[in-house]
């Protein structure tokens, strides 16, 4: 009888088998890369503006507090992407020739909205609250990174649904004085846990039960 | 997952309006036409909202690409990732409106007009448009209730199928073009001095309406006013003529009556004041104890309505034996009825009557007896009489001088602008807001009529039937975009203030009619606001015209009680007027109690909302009781021909248990040929069986076609066996399953504990259980109040975004509505007690539609909610199938309307709106509750008791649904509870339902043997 | 190592009988390093070529626990750590409605460590062996026996080995390259 | 000897295992040309072709129904289940018989398994296939199936392992996954046969590539037998648990006339009755086409027969119970679920199953004529498949349609789409059993050479 096969086939053949573990090993961890990656989750990608805004000169440059232009973040769900009249409040005065803020004077002038690309982004059917986290102390930075130091605005989180739970199970991890939200250079203290279980307590915030509970975030 | 629509995508609508801002009204905008030539403008006019980012892809929309790809995706295997798609942010441009903060809504009081009466309303505008629709408590006839109509007008408002622009001569014109020619028109007829001008309106409450139409009257001293109103009350105008010998308004307190005698008078289902009805008598059937008293309800009809469902005693007679009945309680009471002799109707038990009479008798000053539309005004005349005698007239019934600016015989007043016409002396008419061409009697033959009038003049809501055949058409804006007037039942005022431009530039009465009194340009605001400058003094007018629209009311508006007297000539009048209708087949015309005249037709909300007791949907049909099908030998679906008065139609017939025997009901307002794509051709038209003449009763020869015809309904699937005993299975399940409990009043307060299980609510379990500590949110419905109106179930349906399905699919049994009316019957199916039993999710603590969940996207919060998750559920339905209260609804096709743009702004963008293959129920509006924690937690307090309502709660008339905290005693819901009517459904399978149900009681007279 | 150029020496046989005598035979003479081939499973033929124990039990129950406590604690770890849900009332550690799960990813890696384990312990895939290069061993699959000495065995002489190979009532003997 | 001559005395006598004169080289040639030699028969063509037609009516159902949503089916609030969980547990009942046989016959010793075990097993491995496609089919939104797999997702949520339906993608999976196994490692020794008796290039290395360089080493057969035994060990309370585990699917919850303890065993008998039925359905057919008389003897069919006997009593007795315990209980919902059953809208259906799965089969399956009828058998097992899919209609349909709520009580209509589906799952089911005889020995080549081995042994 002669043999069929090459002699070489016994090593690819049970390269073949055993390998194959390793194969779809790699396989998921390539689906788990990807998704993963800033291609996906946008994570640190800046993001052009019709405007090229930083928010690096003007909350850590000219020191203007979150809510001069996110005005309802206090009181509503939607922070509020500034109209242009805000914009206005001060360019009208400043930086008057500037060729860059020429979209913003064309759209005061013409009455036209900015269109601004959306940077932090959820889908729909979920229901996030800015109002009630920043009144529990829980930081602009959090969730939006160090966005004093942005030139253009990326986004800090994959604001996947594993990071947000991960906050909503351990909250003393991220809460901070009420006075401190709206810091952009805030950094937590070394004794973090310790301040966070107390203000957890001082600020009601709910038991992790609660906070994990789907509805709070879906309907 | 679905998605929904939220604010963001559409801050340039917003945009468009803060626009609008900069008109001279601060706080409400006006109108587009300054805008009108601007590039915005146009893009409205093509698309509702422009720069919509889902409406900028061209060729193929982004949802139905995501369609596809999830199809293929489906196919090829591979979903696992999705990344989001960029958004774009588009904020305002100028400064925001005041008051206005980026995703909260606002609520205006305004009023709906529905027949010419107003119900106050509250609406609810997320962004600038208006989403949800409220009672308002301030309002008399609401008192923060909302009926079906009012609930489902906001999807009226959204109609992508509303007229939208203006018609001359069947092209498209505009609204210059009919200024243009209305000038013309204007000057020929001032030479006239308006000889052949003639208007023709519904009825008209608007002070500020009927004052314009009386200064254009004074312009043109030859011009007339006619009116006519599908639903027009004549036998109520002419009964209280008949009685008092003028026309007034009659105002029931049925908060203060022991004793109603209903004489075919659905008083708790329709009409005006409807709604302040089914509060007042609820109020005296709030048992909260043994020792607690109950009002005794009567009721003589022929259909079996809500009312006669509440009925403590209920007798089905022919709607033509009700005068014979009116009469001999009137004798029985010592009225002079003018009539030989009283001949009690052979249907009605020898001891009825005395008992009434004696039952009356002993609650003097205390009774009301009210007389239906469907009756002739001799038999309201009766009623009146009757309330005279038993001196209630006064007490329980008050009377005040006319409630609409102009009371005439509407029938009188159409046949009067026919013979005009035959006699050529009209040649401009102006139709405001009705549909005649349609609604009309036959016997007027207002077409033919119609197309000699030189000039036609049509402003509706729709391009509709009479539209068609106008010259002009232009397009009205419906009442939430428009500013006007109107009175309530009891005559209070209501401003109607706009909540939203108009989408389609309409023009409200007010406006057209302005134009023709050469005041054109005058818009809405400025003409009602003139108005009431004349009537109030100059100073703190500012003041007066804020607090009223801030309160939907003005201040005393209501008319004042009028003492009036029985005229003298009463008992020979009476005697002549009367007539009866004889032996045969008789036909009652009816209103529908879900598209009302037709002019909701187009609704879908209301087109598949099930009608109550019949659970009819999508269709009218000729209702006759069983053994009259028995008789005809015809069963449910079976077509008969009908004829009466030289015209004929084909109805399918219903079987319904409790209807009068050798008599039928057909519900008006089908049959629609340009109602638009959801409303034509629906059902058929009975208007040709009226005539103006008694138009709602009369004389009806019946043929079987041997045709069958298909018709849908929500409950009582399987009445399809002879006589109906299928019904009768359903209802003696449900009485062997204790689901409906009742007692006697007698038997509550021997037993108070009748209602409660033994041991069956806190039945043991091998687990421990979960302790609810903090909130722990739970419902109770004292079906002893509730009427089955389903108001709750078009609230819901506007509140949670639940999609309409359409005729084919209820067919297949998958509607989609969150809470239903279910009805049984027990005792026989000839005069049937009627139970109506509201069903939602009963928010189980051992949910078992839970633990079969393959995905956790049904799991309970620590709360006690019964948590549904839209966008974990992979659909396997299993969680429907171990659902032993079927409140769960799956959406088999994608049901949500992505497709026609103009509803998107109608979603409540605090639910989302689910897409196929996606399990749906009942919340507790959740959003509700969260938006009032997130309210509480920030404020650092509980959420107090009341604070969260429920929609279904919200727009109950009779607060027979109570939604709070069961872990506080003091809440309303845990007293409610805590009585001992309260009683769960199926607790013997251990669900622990958090919704429960309060017993329901009947008071009936002892000296009547049933 | 350097390759032999003779892999063994293979004999055919007609009867099991024949082959379980010469397998016997073998041993017998202290030859080790050899094998038999045949078409369908002969009953104390590996016993014959002292072949005793198996470890495919041992593999199969290693596997069985693996699967049943890795299968309890995938239920077990969400359930009670990683995100404990109140599901109709049902305790966190619903230990009674783990048990299908648990049983059946026993049984699979029990079924899979026993398949995969027999392979590897027989050392397969080896789709080329010199086995194949003897002469009309197609038969192995059809109706013939054969009992392989391998040339790496102590004992083994080209010569020797196979006369006492034909001595056992074999067909034929051939040697088979390597 | 001619067939008739063996019908003869296979009535007067109990008919052997294998016919009388066969030798190694006769079976191994027999089998292996079925497959390597012998022209693709007309028939098989023709075959084919009617059951690949089914199978695009499958995919363009499938495809249809990808587009559309789960509505262009009849199902609705309340019978939110239809044909496709009916035509579920229908093919994993069906696919229960070949690890049966396989595996329980096996550590029975039972030697008339050799010749029915390989088609059955490949049977089984179909059935699976076309069953596990109809859990995914249903849902509403079945391109998230994978969601009911535990994996460390992006959500940070899990399966609901409560659920009867995660343990159906365990249990369902897992007998796939074994059964595949125990078919493939039986068909190792028989691909190696093929190997070496295939003349042509192509079929030598595909076979040669499946059968792994298997060459019959004692060590091998030692350890491979060693690990089939396992894995028959293995395979059977696998067996028993996967139909149990899909009764769980209708006890664990509260329907009436789901809700009951008696479903496990009753379930898994019913598995067995219609398996055996379509073994017999497969078996009847192809050893006439494939003049297999010798193989698949008289005495298979009648010991199969007699299987189909006993589970059917079995059945039986679940229904029997089943009616008794609704009266017994004293509870409503029950008795009227049995009332409905047996008087409501889909009375006919549930007298016409009783007909099927029990009247007609118990009643003739006593006689032992009837038995050796192969004709009578082969009648007898589409009966008994269709009884069963009845069976399983009524269980699904018929308690669901009206349960607890009578307002919300409704019918069932099965549509177009409905049937198609399931036409196609058998198109499906067929095509690859067509392909599977063509291409692969249907009867274990090695075994039978074990059997004749044993004959011999037992004569001398």
């Amino acid at each position: 009888m002669a043999q069929i096969f090459h002699r070489s086939t016994n090593t690819i053949s049970k390269l073949m088998i055993y390998g194959l573990v390793f194969i779809l090993g790699a396989l998921a961890y390539l689906v788990y890369a990807v998704n993963q990656s800033p291609y996906f989750t946008d994570v640190n990608v800046p993001r052009q503006q019709p405007v090229p805004f930083s928010h690096k000169h003007h909350v850590t440059d000219d020191g203007i507090d979150c809510r001069y232009c996110h005005t309802s973040v206090e009181q509503s769900s939607y922070a509020g992407v500034p109209a242009t009249h805000i914009c206005m409040s001060c360019h009208s005065k400043l930086w008057l020739n500037s060729a860059m803020l020429e979209p913003v004077r064309a759209s005061y002038a013409s009455n036209a909205s900015l269109e601004w690309t959306r940077v932090n982004a959820l889908p729909d059917f979920v229901y996030f609250d800015h109002s009630i986290h920043v009144s529990k102390g829980i930081g602009c930075t959090t969730c939006h990174g160090p966005i004093g130091e942005m030139p253009l605005t990326w986004r800090a989180n994959t604001l996947y649904m594993r990071w947000c739970i991960d906050c909503h199970k351990h909250p003393e991890r991220s809460v901070r004085r009420r006075e401190d939200v709206f810091r952009a250079d805030y950094v937590a203290p070394p004794d973090q846990l310790a301040l966070g279980r107390r203000l957890v307590k001082e600020y009601k915030i709910k038991d992790p039960k609660q906070l994990t509970d789907c509805y709070t975030c879906h309907r | 997952m679905g998605r929904k629509e939220k604010g963001r995508s559409t801050f340039d609508l917003v945009q468009i309006q803060a626009k609008l801002e900069q008109a001279p009204e601060k706080r409400f905008w006006r109108g587009l036409e300054e805008l009108a030539g601007t590039p915005e403008y146009r893009n409205f006019l093509q698309c509702e909202f422009p720069h919509d980012p889902r409406q900028d892809e061209k060729g193929v929309s982004r949802r139905d690409a995501l369609k596809w790809m999830a199809a293929s995706a489906a196919l090829a295997g591979l979903t696992a990732c999705t990344k989001l798609p960029t958004e774009k942010i588009v904020p305002y441009a100028q400064q925001r409106p005041e008051n206005f903060v980026p995703g909260k809504p606002l609520f205006y009081a305004t009023a709906m007009p529905l027949g010419g009466y107003a119900t106050g309303l509250l609406v609810e505008s997320h962004m600038g448009r208006p989403t949800k629709v409220e009672g308002n408590p301030s309002h008399p006839a609401s008192l923060g209730a909302a009926d079906v109509f009012a609930q489902a007008s906001v999807l009226t408002l959204y109609d992508p199928d509303r007229a939208q622009v203006v018609i001359y001569d069947g092209r498209i014109g505009s609204w210059s073009t009919f200024l243009t020619s209305a000038e013309q028109y204007r000057a020929d007829l001032l030479l006239r001095k308006g000889a052949g001008l003639r208007i023709l309106t519904g009825t008209v409450t608007s002070p500020t309406l009927a004052d314009q139409i009386n200064s254009l009257l004074a312009q043109f001293p030859q011009a007339k006013w006619h009116q006519h109103e599908p639903c027009n009350r004549d036998s109520t105008r002419e009964g209280a003529k008949l009685a008092f010998g003028e026309y007034v308004s009659t105002v029931y307190h049925f908060d203060q009556a022991d004793v109603v005698v209903s004489l075919d008078a659905d008083f708790l289902g329709s009409g005006p004041g409807a709604l302040r009805h089914a509060h007042d008598f609820s109020e005296r059937r709030r048992v909260t104890s043994p020792q607690s008293s109950m009002n005794r309800l009567y009721v003589v009809e022929s259909t079996p309505t809500i009312t006669g469902a509440m009925a403590d005693h209920r007798l089905p007679l022919r709607a033509g034996d009700v005068e014979a009945f009116a009469r001999a309680l009137a004798e029985g009471l010592g009225v002079k009825t003018g009539a030989v002799a009283a001949a009690v109707p052979a249907r009605v038990p020898p001891d009825w009557i005395p008992a009434l009479v004696r039952d009356l008798e002993k609650h003097r000053g205390a009774c009301i007896i009210v007389a239906g539309e469907q009756q002739p005004p001799v038999v309201h005349a009766l009623a009146h009489a009757i309330n005279d005698v038993l001196a209630s007239a006064g007490k329980t019934v008050t009377y005040t001088g006319p409630v609409e600016a102009n009371p005439v015989n509407q029938s009188t007043s159409l046949g009067e602008l026919v013979a005009d016409i035959q006699a050529g002396q009209v040649d401009t008419l102006v139709i405001l807001g009705v549909n005649p061409v349609y609604s009309a009697p036959a016997d007027v033959h207002f077409v033919q009529n119609l197309l000699k009038v030189r000039t036609r003049i049509h402003l509706s809501l729709y391009d509709d039937e009479t539209a068609e055949l106008c010259h002009w058409h232009v397009p009205e804006a419906h009442y939430l975009e428009a500013w006007s007037d109107a009175r309530a039942y009891d005559g209070t005022v209501s401003i109607l203030q706009p909540l939203i431009s108009p989408l389609y530039d309409g023009k409200s009465a007010h406006e057209v009619l302005a134009v023709l009194a050469g005041q054109e340009g005058l818009s809405g605001h400025d003409i009602v606001r003139d108005y009431w400058q004349r009537q109030k003094p100059a100073a703190g007018f500012e003041a007066f015209w804020q607090r009223s629209l801030n309160d939907g009311v003005v201040a005393g508006t209501a008319l004042p009680a009028k003492p009036v007297k029985l005229s003298g000539t009463f008992a020979t009048q009476a005697a002549k007027v009367g007539g009866s209708q004889g032996a045969g087949m008789e036909i009652v015309l009816r209103l529908d109690p879900t598209v009302w005249d037709g002019s909701f037709a187009n609704n879908g909300w209301l087109q598949e909302l099930p009608k109550p007791l019949t659970k009819l949907t999508w269709d009218n049909a000729a209702l006759v009781s069983p053994a009259t099908a028995l008789k005809l030998g015809v069963t449910n679906g079976d077509v008969l021909k009908l004829r009466s008065r030289e015209q004929e139609v084909d109805a399918p017939v219903w079987i319904t248990p409790g209807h009068a025997d050798d008599s039928l009901t057909v519900h008006l307002g089908y049959g629609r040929r340009r109602a638009g794509r959801v409303g034509t051709g629906v059902g058929f038209n009975a208007y040709k069986l009226c005539a103006s003449e008694r138009p709602w009763v009369s004389r009806v020869e019946v043929q079987k076609t041997g045709k069958n015809y298909q018709l849908v309904t929500t409950q009582h699937h399987h009445i399809m066996g002879k006589e109906g005993e299928e019904v009768e299975e359903e209802s003696v399940a449900a009485r062997q399953r204790s689901l409906v409990r009742v007692a006697t009043l007698e038997k509550f307060r021997q037993e108070p504990d009748f209602a409660r299980e033994e041991g069956g609510e806190k039945a043991p379990s091998l687990y421990p259980g979960y302790k609810y500590d903090g909130n722990a949110w739970g419902m109770a419905i004292d079906l002893n109040s509730c009427i089955g109106c389903n108001a709750c179930v078009v609230a819901c349906q506007s509140e949670n975004n639940i999609p309409v399905v359409g005729k084919d699919q209820v067919a297949r049994g998958r509607e989609m509505h969150w809470i239903r009316v279910d009805t049984y019957f027990h005792g026989g199916l000839q005069n049937p007690e009627t139970y109506n039993e509201v069903v939602l999710c009963m928010q189980c603590e051992n949910a078992p539609c839970e633990y079969v969940c393959p995905v956790a996207a049904t799991v309970h919060s620590p709360e006690g909610l019964n948590e549904m998750i839209y966008n974990r559920c992979v659909g396997t339905r299993y969680c429907s199938n171990n659902c032993p209260y079927k409140v769960r609804r799956f959406n088999f096709y994608l049901y949500a309307d992505w497709k026609t743009p103009s509803l998107e702004p109608l979603r409540n963008p605090d639910v989302t709106v689910r897409s196929r293959g996606v399990m749906e129920k009942c919340t507790y509006c959740v959003q509700r509750i969260n938006a009032a924690k997130i309210a509480a937690e920030k404020e650092d307090r509980e959420v107090g008791d009341g604070e969260i309502v429920t929609a279904c709660q919200q727009t109950c008339p009779t607060q027979a649904i109570v939604f709070g905290n069961i872990n506080d005693p003091n809440s309303r819901v845990a007293k409610l509870k805590a009585q001992s009517r309260n009683y769960g459904l199926l607790t013997d399978l251990n669900t622990r339902p958090r919704t429960t149900y309060l017993a329901k009681l009947r008071n009936p007279n002892p000296e009547i043997k049933e | 190592m350097m390759r032999h150029p003779l892999y063994g020496l293979m004999a055919e046989f007609e009867t099991t009988d024949d082959l379980l005598n010469a397998a016997q035979r073998a041993h017998a003479a202290g030859y080790r390093r050899m094998d038999a081939f045949t078409p369908f499973p002969v009953e104390g033929l590996a016993e014959a070529i002292g072949y005793h124990k198996t470890h495919v039990p041992l593999i199969c129950l290693v596997g069985g626990l693996i699967g049943c406590m890795g299968g309890f604690f995938l239920q077990y770890w969400p359930n009670v750590f990683g995100y404990p849900l109140n599901i109709g009332g049902k305790p966190y550690n619903s230990w009674p409605s783990f048990i299908p799960i648990t049983f059946e990813l026993a049984v699979l890696c029990a079924g899979l460590a026993t398949v995969f384990g027999m392979l590897a312990l027989n050392r397969l895939p080896t789709p080329y062996h010199p086995v194949f290069n003897a002469p009309r061993f197609e038969l192995a699959t059809r109706n013939r026996f054969f009992l392989c000495i391998n040339a790496r065995d102590s004992r083994f002489d080209a010569q020797k080995t196979r006369e006492f190979l034909q001595s056992l009532n074999a067909r034929e003997v051939s040697e088979i390259e390597s | 000897m001619s067939p008739d001559g063996l019908e003869k005395t296979a009535v007067e006598a109990r008919p052997p295992v294998l016919a009388p004169g066969h030798t190694y080289a006769s079976i191994t040639d027999k089998i292996s040309s079925i497959v390597l030699l012998q022209k693709t028969k007309r028939g098989w063509w023709f075959g084919f072709a009617v059951a690949f037609t089914l199978f695009m009516v499958l995919n363009f159902a499938v495809g249809y129904l990808m587009l559309m949503g789960v509505g262009i089916w009849g199902i609705n609030i309340p019978i939110a289940w239809g044909f496709a969980i009916v035509n579920f547990v229908w093919w994993i009942g069906i696919g229960h018989a070949g690890t049966l046989i396989s595996a329980f016959l096996l550590l029975m010793r039972q030697a008339w398994r050799q010749s029915i075990n390989r088609f059955a097993e490949a049977m089984t491995l179909f059935a699976v296939a076309s069953a596990g496609m109809f859990p995914l089919l249903h849902m509403g939104r079945p391109w998230l199936f994978y969601w009911l797999m535990p994996y460390p997702d992006t959500m940070g949520t899990w399966p609901q392992f409560r659920s009867p339906l995660v343990w159906d993608v365990f249990a369902v999976s897992t007998y796939g996954t074994i059964s595949l196994l125990f078919w493939f490692v039986g068909l190792l020794p028989d691909l190696a046969t093929l190997r070496d008796r295939a003349s042509n290039r192509l079929a030598q290395i595909t076979y040669g590539f499946l059968a792994m360089g298997w060459r019959g080493s004692a060590r091998h057969w030692q350890r491979y037998e060693m690990a089939y035994l396992l894995l028959a060990g293995l395979a059977t309370p696998l067996v028993v648990s996967v139909h149990t585990v899909v009764s769980f699917d209708f006890t664990i919850a509260v329907v009436p006339g789901w809700h009951s303890t008696i479903f496990p065993p009753y379930f898994v008998a019913g598995a067995i009755y219609s398996g055996f039925a379509m073994v017999l359905t497969l078996a009847i057919p192809l050893r006439q086409f494939y003049g297999l008389e010798d193989f698949i003897t008289l005495r298979h069919l009648e010991n199969m027969a007699k299987i189909l006997l006993a589970t059917g009593l079995i059945v039986a007795y679940g229904y029997v119970m089943e009616t008794f315990m609704a009266f017994y209980s004293g509870s409503t919902y029950d008795r009227s679920m049995i009332m409905n059953r047996m008087t409501g809208p889909y009375a006919p259906v549930y007298w016409l199953l009783i007909t099927g799965n029990i009247a007609i089969p118990l009643t003739a399956l006593w006689s032992a004529k009837i038995r050796r009828n192969v004709a009578a058998l082969f009648v007898i097992s589409l009966i008994v498949q269709m009884g069963m899919w009845l069976e399983r209609f009524v269980i699904v349909v018929t308690s669901l349609h009206r349960d607890f709520m009578p307002s919300a009580w409704g019918m069932y209509y099965p549509t177009i789409w409905d049937w198609a589906t399931f036409a196609g799952s058998i198109g499906l089911f067929l095509t690859l059993f067509f392909l599977f005889i063509r291409f692969l020995p249907m009867i274990s080549i090695f075994e039978m050479r074990g059997l004749v081995h044993q004959v011999k042994e037992e004569k001398a």
